[in-house]
């Protein structure tokens, strides 16, 4: 336990324009820290920066920060962000379809949950009305 | 990335090409759109989107090159990508915006499937 | 004051190879999204890595962290960069010279300060027996 | 970067090139040193570091580096570096590496430079 506890990185960002980058940097120079190949470290980048942007967006927060925690075992790399924000239900929000946001009207927006999920080996959101926390983990 | 985001427009025998450079986020997404509608309003149909200096994106500013293909391929017109990034590739994919944009290696083999379109 | 601590930045990295990466990234990331220009962002990336590296190698802390804390002003970055170590007294370490470490037998190494101090636009130490706190600022 | 450190050693005309790939920290200058020891030992004189896969190096690589130079110094060989990226040239700078051992832009300026030493 101890041990793991050593190895963790932890990161607080204000919720502002590009701080998100700041975040996914540290995913990517950790993953390749791990070694993981380009394609994984872009993978991982990326689904960290929809996760700050969605809490940049979405949390409401009053503290306007996001936390993030990077923990990283010899083949994967765990990342649990949590924001203070007002939370969100995952059940009632629908998987984005192409064909539906390409009709007029739609709101094309709607992908960031979808990307992460897509782009990691697994997503657990726990969202309630103190906040949001989000377990991401990536495989070698 | 965090540079002050651009975006170049030339055109090629009727083909728009839009060049684009830094990170693509809300604001660049907003760039975009607007240099698309001039052209758009100029009477342009083909819009090629050369990804080479934007390596990092987001689906804020990817939704903002959604609202741009509706509006292509409600009218007919062809929207194509060229010099993306792995990841920008798989994010296309993820999305299914692949169903409706091809995405190309280089700028020319785009233009010339473009022009035989 | 609240709106400055609002932009901070705050990252703790554990005391292992290559973590020194990680941080320097984030400083990297954040001297973009100040527009600094390229040779001024790798030069704080580097003024970072060695800060980092010497807290590894020379703090001997127990907890094994460096805590460090980025502010951006729209022309600055200020990194602070703290460990919990033994501490040093600057006034005590000569200036590096190239003809003096060419010499045979001579210890090659202690450039990391000099280079700090060469990259940066300041650096203040603050070093006793509980510790050692670098404040270090670019400007753009 | 944190990929794992590689160097390749050639040799042209007596001219040893180290071709170093990734983050030049303490272990990749062991693995440097290990190499230059090899060719040294073969009786190499002339050492020339293409730098340009190493973007990122630190203040415990270089000493190594140091190490290497003040032998090649006492033997009256000569230490040169290429392709090195700006952040690379100012620390050899800051340090004095550049005082003695030249540094070129690409790796045939260093080589014709080195042939008529
Ligand atoms: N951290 C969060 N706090 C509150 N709500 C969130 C959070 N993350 C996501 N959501 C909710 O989930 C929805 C879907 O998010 P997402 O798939 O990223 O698409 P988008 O952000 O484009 O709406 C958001 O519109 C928002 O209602
Ligand atoms: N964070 C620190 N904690 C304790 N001692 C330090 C720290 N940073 C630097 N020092 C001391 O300052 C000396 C000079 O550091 P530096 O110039 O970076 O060269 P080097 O690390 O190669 O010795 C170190 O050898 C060490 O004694």
């Amino acid at each position: 336990m101890d041990g793991e506890r050593n190895r963790e990185v932890e990161l607080t960002i204000p919720m502002l324009q590009d701080m998100e980058l700041a975040a996914s940097r540290v995913a990517e120079a950790l993953a390749e820290v791990l070694k993981f190949d380009e394609e994984k470290r872009a993978e991982v980048s990326m689904a960290l920066l929809e996760a700050c942007i969605n809490s940049f967006e979405h949390s409401k927060s009053e503290d306007r920060k996001v936390y993030i925690t990077f923990q990283t075992a010899p083949d994967e790399l765990k990342i649990t962000l949590r924001d203070h924000g007002v939370g969100f239900q995952r059940e009632s929000i629908d998987p984005p379809k192409i064909e539906e946001k390409l009709r007029p009207g739609v709101r094309k927006r709607g992908w960031g949950l979808k990307l992460m999920e897509s782009l990691m080996d697994s997503v657990a959101i726990d969202s309630d009305e103190y906040g949001t926390t989000i377990v991401m983990v990536k495989k070698k | 990335m965090a540079e002050t985001f651009t975006v170049n427009v030339a055109q090629d025998n009727g083909i728009w090409i839009f060049e684009t450079h830094g990170y693509i986020n809300n604001l660049a997404g907003e760039a975009i759109s607007e240099k698309y509608r001039e052209a758009f309003d100029q009477g342009g149909r083909q819009f090629l989107f050369d990804l080479e200096d934007s390596k990092i994106i987001n689906s804020v500013g990817v939704s903002i090159l959604i609202e741009i293909l509706e509006e292509i391929v409600e009218r007919n017109g062809t929207m194509a990508f060229c010099h993306c990034v792995p990841i920008v590739k798989k994010t296309f994919n993820i999305m299914g915006i692949t169903q409706y944009a091809s995405i190309y290696e280089t700028r020319s083999e785009a233009l010339a499937a473009m022009r035989e379109n």
